[in-house]
């Protein structure tokens, strides 16, 4: 489709989507922990920004509470408390991830086509403006999976697990404007009580282990 | 009225023992708030005997023949739980292996777990179902890791992010199964997320969507319900955590996770028009029975054993269920019964065994049944009525499937079998040189209960012989709802 | 239809309640022996013998049928009682009467588990062995079944503390459970539809011929288990003689035959039609079994494992005379097929009062000297008169010598098999003679094994000083040899009351009964055409007559002293009991004409030892071909499985990765 | 029943009785000629059991009952066995207790008891003659078997009398399943009976005896009953024989005159196969015990050609 027949707005979000795309592509390959979590932080603002945008143009309220439970929460609360936590544990660094950066991103291109692949029966039925964006979402989840599999230390694999929820919610957004506001406010509260019981978690495994590194954890297993 | 009540006491009673739960009276209280749940169980399901589907709450909540029997066996189990973790507790406090701390944490998240297991069951709202879902995973995650072990901490860990990540797909689902069904029902309110308005317009939804759907719906749950092979969380957990919980872990939140795979697979089944979605259920179930079998071959540690035990039959359920048909549907429903009363009674079984034997290592333990007869008995009654002989119900369940399964899907039959006869060696090898022979362990501080385990054993032995009429008309309509025609 | 309260069904239903009840009753004073031997087991002998005066009623009453308010909602429990099982239920009760008094006399305290418990577990299996006779479903018989076994298998594991037993409880109750599941899905072939799991649905289906065949293999697989048919009989010979002597007396004598009665039924009554080639499956695997069985019986130095393995004999002549059976009936000829049936029925009762009366004696004689091993035992003849002279009787019986009973099912079988030559099958016709050929060896080496087994045991000089205090059995094992003596004797004089018995029975299976011959009550003419008669009563009148005759002359005319002295011993001087031949040694000439079916382990002394030590171990080499493999194959699987979880979270989260890709693929 | 038949059945069961021993002397004497020996007289059986009856018997302390209770048992069972041979008239009364097969149980029972009598005492050549004798007897069971079963083919039916009658009814005919079966049935009588090439009844070498190990403990009129059993069971064994394969002469209706015939050509054939016995004997060498086993394998093997002969050719 040509760019220029869209309204901006439109344009705008397309941006959006595919910069969300590059972010969690930027997460696959970074190593650096704190860097990650600013990644994360960047991915929650485009986010509601995304939302902002679509509550104007729908003029539907109950996004504008998403919008604000976006932004408390996956772009100020969650970052603080990661980088607290990251500071009061001192762990900056991941390690080397499993597999090496160029083959985690050969591999997360052909996710992304997979994804987009999937995607093409449902954007066809949409009625939303932003059905392109369905595809996205979904790349979105499968690479933050990806960054999940790669990584070695507890910390980068939670904040894969945060980007998981960034996609999902950005899913929600384009594929229907989002949910219902019982579950909108369910889910937020729940992502809250699960970084919570992590905060508590990462102390318990570091007062057991002194680091937080996976491979501390690998002892419960069949393969004697 | 009871529906509040079944609801409200668990909650209340979290809030009350997050305060108190230290109290050496606290037990007590758990007790006392399972039981006012069964209780507004018991009255409620009287209450859909009687009056049939009940929908509350602005239709947030629906409660129909399928779920109210399990809402029912859930209090149950949930009170007999709290009713053996009473004397466990203590002896584990007499051990020092849990501080005052610790207790009160086990205590309120102990009736944390059971609400959000309840309105998981309740609900009528897909998303809500999902929410509960995540609540009821948070729950437990630090009682798995109650006693801080490193193994324990592992296993929570991996519990923990095995199950998010499952539930977030499951999320995804949901939002695919509201993104489908807006077009229908509408974006307004909560109705294209209400099962019962799904299910009456499930004809109609797009099919290639409710595909996808389904792939993550069954993915996401199924992660909770252990199919292999996203069930690496399973074994971990329910190792190290403190009996009890594994008690309810596998007596009821697999049955719960079960439960929502089914009524997903329900909407969908209807709207694609093909066994898709039942022979991927086959699929994984055979997976599961075929794997946990071979797993079981090389455990050591008793409570692991049986985690795959459980593996070995939510892959049978799954697979009835994924037949389909009145008499699967029937029998797995039955199974999922008598499964969770059978493994959770072999679980209070073998937590006093461990006590006793102060391991979990099954070499360790021997002779139990010289050292105290009625925990050696319950143990070996236990095994033989989960490895499905008669005269307990779980033989009545499998009778059925195996035969079904015979005539409709004849090919699974030798897998079947020979996943039975390896799962049947392993355990039965393990448990017969546990419960025989000769001992030398120590008395225990505090009397263990017993109660549960033979109140189980005989429910399950009652279920072998006779079904009630009415839990049979149960079995009956809901294997029609689940589209047993 | 019903005949009130006092319809021969409605009887058995409480005859084998009555049972359970004893059994709950003796949790009434768990510890006490003398309450549970002396007032409980002489009522279940009783109950015993009334199931079995029960059973012979039903005979002569129509088919009756019975439904239960028990069971799954749509399948209530469904009783029956017809010729077949009320033949069966007479073995049941007659046998178990005999071996529960004998069983008053001889549990004694520190047996292991607590007399009222086994009291319960007793007869809890005697129950459970009725109910399978009884069942008319799938699931009534499943559930009967199973309890069977598990209760049995809680009998075997009495002395749990002895590794050896646990282990043979083990590998019973796994062989046990297979099979059972076997039966289930043969069961789950032949039923009739959706919830139509009744033996009445199952005969009212029709079934395609490769169904049919699916079923009866898997019945097969799954009787034989039970049976110990070779190949799948190891558990036999571990779990008998792991057994307190009264249970492995039942187990063998008894249990074994609810085996054959579940074949029988299934291919004659629920399949009606059975294809005639199968029986070949049967009546080869019965007899190798038979011969297997008898060939290792005789090489046995244990006497309950001796005896175990002549129970494989006696399963596999059974199955033998089975598969003749369905060859027959399968070709429509149904004289011959009636009279092999009725020879196997006649054969299922014969055994079970033989080899309970063996395992009653090997009992006694275990009590009195503590020694199972042929190799410590001998000369008992003259410390245990009682037990020597009635087990003299088993051991005549079941090494088919006339005019006992053991004799008499052979003949008959061997009569049947006459009728092979008209076998419209070619090959078929040339081999089945042969199998006769053979099965007349297996009937010849049980009259060695037997041979070996009396003369070990009671003959001879004892192989141990100790055997000098051994004692004769009590007065109630007394009485339960005798019981089962006189069964045997009975069914060895009055043949011609029995086969009319039996034949009601294959006149109820469609079979049709044997023609009549004009021959009078105490002379037996199966085959009227054939005029082949044996008359056991005269028989033994002539051979008492002429002993008699003989002794009493020789009284008369030669009155010679008799005088005791020492045993020839060549003039070498001090014959001892080592001298002379040993279990091993009696074994030899068999070992040696059929080493290739034995796994021998042996060490042999050289001229130059200091003391020379001979070890002879004999192995089975069915277990080291086929059973070892697998569960090596199953360990081997288990530990490639095994690499699958290997404790790295990455991998699992892969794991949930690709089964979501998969199956998203599979969803394009 | 009439009276005439149970006068012939008794003088039968007398003419056995009276005759075995004296078939054994003949036996013995042709030997002894073909060998070039001076032969004893054809009553000297009866010497020897006359001199037994009249010795005092010596008995082994541990001897039980049972071994004084042998003799008469094994010599009843054979008096009976003679009782059921129609060896001079088939109408008897007793013939129809029992058929060719009952017979070889009532033979199998003898067998049993001597064994059992042999282990009795507990010496070492007790039990290694039981276990021979054993032995022999399951190797020649199934050959006897299948030598009924091609007679019973033949005349469809294992009433031995009704065989007799029937084959007796027929003329000569030249019958070669029938030929067959008659070789295996002398290879097993040879190995039944005690005689070369399967045992030497007149050697009491340890390593080779089979009989006279089990008797080895038995002294006067116990002996002699149990060497009277063993001529009664070689000449029932003949009669079966000649019953069988050469069944012409013998009377097969009621009337005195074919008795007449029947009984002085049953002398005659016995001479004949007490000739021929000693003959095979003699040309014949003693074969390892372990050697047994493929003599009578040979004798089944004859027996199953003859079986599957008559199963082809109907002849």
């Amino acid at each position: 489709m040509n760019m220029t027949a869209l309204p901006w707005d439109l344009q705008l979000l397309n941006t959006l989507a595919a910069l969300l795309l590059l972010l969690s592509f930027a997460m696959l390959s970074q190593r650096r922990i704190v860097a990650l979590v600013d990644l994360l932080a960047l991915q929650g603002a485009l986010l509601c920004i995304a939302t902002l945008l679509l509550a104007w143009r729908t003029g539907s309220h109950h996004l504008y509470v998403s919008a604000a439970l976006t932004l408390g929460l996956k772009v100020i609360f969650l970052p603080w408390l990661l980088h607290r936590l990251i500071r009061r544990l001192g762990v900056y660094w991941d390690t080397e991830p499993l597999l090496n950066i160029a083959g985690t991103m050969l591999v997360g291109v052909l996710v992304v086509i997979f994804a987009f692949g999937l995607a093409q029966p449902i954007s066809a039925l949409a009625s939303t403006a932003t059905r392109n964006s369905i595809g996205i979402a979904l790349a979105v989840i499968l690479i933050a999976f990806l960054t999940m599999i790669t990584r070695r230390k507890a910390m980068s694999q939670v904040v894969g697990f945060l980007s998981m929820e960034n996609g999902l919610f950005f899913g929600a957004m384009s594929a229907t404007y989002g949910m219902p506001m019982v579950v909108e406010l369910g889910v937020a509260l729940d992502v809250l009580v699960a970084m919570l019981v992590l905060g508590v978690f990462f102390f318990q495994i570091r007062e057991q282990f002194d680091s937080l590194d996976l491979k501390h954890l690998e002892s419960l297993k069949e393969d004697q | 009225m009871e529906f509040v009540i079944l609801l409200g006491a668990p909650l209340l009673g979290a809030m009350v023992l997050g305060v108190f739960g230290g109290r050496d009276r606290a037990p007590e209280a758990n007790v006392g708030f399972s039981l006012v749940t069964f209780l507004a169980a018991c009255a409620l399901t009287s209450r859909i005997i009687a009056h049939g589907n009940l929908l509350v709450a602005r239709e947030q909540f629906f409660i129909d023949a399928f779920n109210v029997f399990l809402v029912t066996l859930t209090a149950f189990v949930g009170l007999t739980t709290s009713l053996f973790s009473r004397p466990y507790m203590r002896i584990e406090a007499a051990h020092g292996r849990v501080s005052e701390g610790q207790q009160r944490l086990y205590h309120s998240m102990f009736q944390l777990f059971m609400a959000t297991m309840l309105i998981a069951l309740t609900t009528n709202n897909m998303g809500l179902m999902w929410v509960a879902m995540e609540a009821a995973t948070l729950s437990t995650v630090l009682l798995v890791t109650l006693y801080r072990t490193p193994a324990s901490l592992e296993a929570g860990w991996k519990y923990f992010i095995l199950c998010g990540v499952g539930i977030s797909q499951a999320l995804f689902g949901t939002i695919l199964l509201y993104f489908a069904a807006e077009k229908i029902l509408g974006s307004e309110g909560v109705s294209a997320l209400l099962w019962t308005h799904l299910n009456a317009v499930k004809g109609q939804l797009e099919p290639s969507v409710l595909g996808l759907a389904f792939v993550f719906l069954l993915v996401g749950y199924g992660t909770k319900v252990g199919l292999a092979p996203l069930h690496n969380w399973l074994p971990d957990a329910h190792a190290e955590g403190p009996t009890p919980i594994s008690a309810v872990l596998s007596g009821l939140l697999l049955n719960v996770a079960m439960y929502a795979v089914v009524r997903c697979k329900v909407l969908v089944e209807g709207s694609l028009r093909s066994s898709l979605p039942g022979r991927m259920l086959m699929g994984f179930g055979l997976l599961s029975v075929v794997l946990a079998a071979f797993f079981l071959w090389r455990q050591r540690d008793v409570k692991r054993l049986f985690a795959y035990s459980s593996i070995e039959h939510m892959g049978i359920i799954a697979f009835a269920f994924g037949m389909g048909g009145p008499v699967a549907n029937f029998a797995a429903l039955l199974h999922m019964t008598v499964h969770s009363l059978t493994k959770s009674s072999i679980f209070f079984a073998v937590g006093h065994a461990t006590q006793k034997a102060g391991t979990q290592i099954m070499d360790n333990i021997r002779g139990l049944i010289t050292l105290s007869p009625t925990v050696g008995w319950g143990l070996m009654m236990g095994t033989l009525a989960i490895l499905g002989t008669p005269p307990f119900g779980v033989f009545a369940s499998e009778f059925l499937i195996l035969t079904t399964a015979m005539k409709q899907q004849p090919w699974a039959t030798p897998i079947l079998l020979l996943a039975l006869g390896v799962a049947f060696a392993a355990i039965f090898g393990r448990v017969q040189s546990m419960v025989f022979g000769d001992t030398s362990a120590r008395r225990l501080p505090h009397p263990p209960a017993l109660i549960p385990v033979f109140t189980h054993l005989g429910l399950v032995l009652l279920l072998g012989f006779f079904i009630p009429p009415y839990l049979a008309d149960w079995y009956r309509a809901a294997a029609r709802l689940i589209g047993g025609e | 239809m019903s005949y009130g309260f006092a319809s021969p069904l409605r009887l058995c239903l409480l005859l084998l309640t009555a049972w359970s009840v004893v059994g709950v009753a003796g949790l009434v004073r768990p510890l006490s022996i003398a309450f549970v031997a002396r007032t409980l087991f002489p009522l279940g002998a009783a109950i015993g013998a009334a199931l079995a005066a029960v059973g012979a009623a039903g005979l002569h009453y129509p088919v009756e049928q019975l439904v239960l308010p028990i069971g799954l909602p749509n399948l209530p429990v469904h009783l029956r009682l017809d010729g077949l099982s009320g033949v069966f239920l007479i073995l049941l009760g007659a046998a178990s009467a005999g071996v529960s008094i004998f069983a008053a006399g001889y549990f004694r305290r520190g047996e292991g588990t607590a007399p009222g418990l086994l009291c319960l577990q007793y007869h809890l299996f005697l129950a459970s062995m009725g109910f399978v006779l009884l069942a008319d479903d799938a699931y009534a018989f499943m559930l009967a079944w199973e309890t069977m076994a598990v209760s049995s298998y809680f009998l075997v594991t009495t002395q749990h503390r002895i590794p050896e037993i646990r282990q043979a409880g083990f590998l019973y109750m796994l062989i046990a459970h297979l099979g059972a599941i076997a039966i289930l899905l043969s069961f789950g072939v032949l039923q009739g539809g959706t919830w139509h799991f009744t033996f009445d649905a199952m005969r009212a289906a029709h079934l395609a011929p490769d169904w049919a065949t699916i079923a009866f293999c898997l019945a097969l697989l799954g009787f034989g288990a039970k049976a110990g048919l070779v190949p799948l009989h190891v558990w036999l010979p571990e779990a008998h003689p792991a057994a307190p002597s009264p249970v492995s007396a039942l187990m063998s004598g008894v249990m074994l035959k609810t085996a054959l009665y579940g074949m029988i039924r299934v291919s004659f009554d629920l399949m009606g039609q059975p294809l005639w080639w199968w029986g070949l499956i049967p009546l080869s695997l019965g007899l190798f079994s038979a011969l297997y069985g008898v060939v290792f019986a005789a090489a046995q130095t244990d006497m309950k494992r001796l005896l175990a393995y002549s129970s494989i004999e006696n399963v596999g002549i059974l199955f033998t005379g089975f598969g003749l059976a369905i060859v027959f009936a399968g070709l429509k000829m149904r004289a011959p097929a009636a009279l092999t049936l009725i020879a196997v029925m006649y054969h299922a009762m014969n055994h079970a009062f033989m080899k309970s009366l063996l395992f009653l004696g090997t009992g006694a004689v275990l009590h009195a000297t503590g020694e199972r091993n042929l190799g410590h035992l001998g000369g008992l003849i003259h410390r245990m008169p009682w037990v020597a002279w009635l087990t003299l009787v088993g051991v005549l019986a079941i090494a088919g010598l006339p005019p006992l009973n053991g004799f008499v099912s052979e003949w008959l079988l061997l009569q049947s098999f006459l009728f092979a030559y008209t076998v419209p099958q070619t090959f078929v016709n040339m081999l089945l003679p042969l199998c006769a050929a053979l099965l007349a060896l297996a009937a010849a080496l049980a009259g060695y094994v037997m041979v070996k087994f009396f003369g070990v045991i009671f003959l001879g000089q004892p192989r141990e000083p100790s055997l000098q205090r051994a004692h004769d059995a009590r007065f109630a094992e007394r009485l339960g040899l005798a019981w089962l003596a006189a069964g045997c004797v009975l069914l060895g004089f009055f043949p011609t009351h029995f086969i009319s018995m039996f034949s009601t029975v294959t006149l109820q299976l469609k079979i049709g009964g044997l023609p009549e011959s004009g021959a009078s009550w105490w002379m037996l003419v199966p085959v009227p055409e054939r005029q082949s008669s044996y008359a056991p009563l005269v028989f033994f009148a002539v051979i008492v007559v002429v002993v008699l005759l003989a002794i009493a002359s020789v009284r008369l005319f030669y009155h010679q002293r008799v005088r005791k002295g020492a045993a020839w011993d060549c003039g070498f001087g001090g014959l001892n009991s080592r001298m002379q031949d040993t279990a091993e040694g009696f074994g030899q000439p068999i070992r040696h004409l059929f080493q290739p079916l034995f796994a021998i382990v042996r060490e042999l002394p050289s001229p130059f030892d200091g003391q020379p030590k001979y070890r002879l171990e004999i192995g089975d080499r069915i277990w080291r071909a086929l059973y070892q493999p697998v569960g090596a194959l199953v360990r081997q699987v288990a530990d490639k499985v095994a690499w699958l979880q290997q404790g790295r979270i990455a991998a699992y989260l892969l794991y949930s990765f690709v089964t979501l890709v998969v199956l998203l693929a599979l969803m394009l | 029943m009439k009276a005439f038949d149970w006068i012939v059945q008794f003088m039968g069961i007398g003419l056995a009785m009276a005759a075995a021993p004296v078939f054994v002397g003949w036996v013995n004497q042709c030997r002894a000629w073909l060998q070039n020996k001076s032969a004893p007289s054809i009553l000297q059986p009866y010497r020897a059991i006359r001199k037994l009856f009249h010795k005092d018997a010596v008995i082994a302390e541990n001897a039980s009952r049972l071994f004084r209770l042998a003799p008469y048992v094994v010599f009843g069972a054979m008096v009976t066995a003679a009782a059921v041979i129609p060896s001079i008239a088939t109408r008897l009364p007793f013939t129809q207790a029992a058929d060719a097969i009952a017979l070889v149980g009532l033979l199998a029972t003898a067998r049993v008891f001597l064994s059992l009598a042999a282990m009795d005492v507990g010496t070492a050549f007790g039990t290694l003659g039981a276990r021979r004798e054993m032995m022999i007897g399951f190797l020649a069971e199934p050959a006897l078997l299948v030598v009924i079963f091609v007679v019973s083919l033949t005349c469809s039916t294992t009433a031995l009398p009704i065989i007799a009658e029937r084959l007796s009814a027929q003329s000569f005919a030249l019958n070669p399943s029938l030929a067959f079966t008659a070789v295996a049935f002398t290879m097993v009588l040879l190995a039944e009976n005690a005689r070369i090439p399967v045992d030497n009844p007149a050697t009491h070498l340890e390593l080779t005896m089979i009989h006279e190990a089990l008797l080895l403990e038995y002294s006067a009129r116990h002996l002699a009953l149990m060497e009277w059993a063993a001529a009664l069971k070689l000449f029932n064994y003949a009669c079966i024989g000649l019953a069988v394969f050469i069944p012409w002469g013998i009377a097969t209706t009621d009337d005195p005159s074919s008795l007449a015939v029947s009984v002085p050509l049953l002398g005659v054939k016995l001479l004949a196969a007490g000739a021929g016995l000693a003959l095979i004997e003699t040309l014949s060498a003693k074969l390892r015990v372990f050697r047994a086993p493929e003599f009578l394998a040979t004798a089944f093997l004859f027996a199953v050609l003859g079986l599957l002969v008559r199963l082809l050719l109907g002849a």
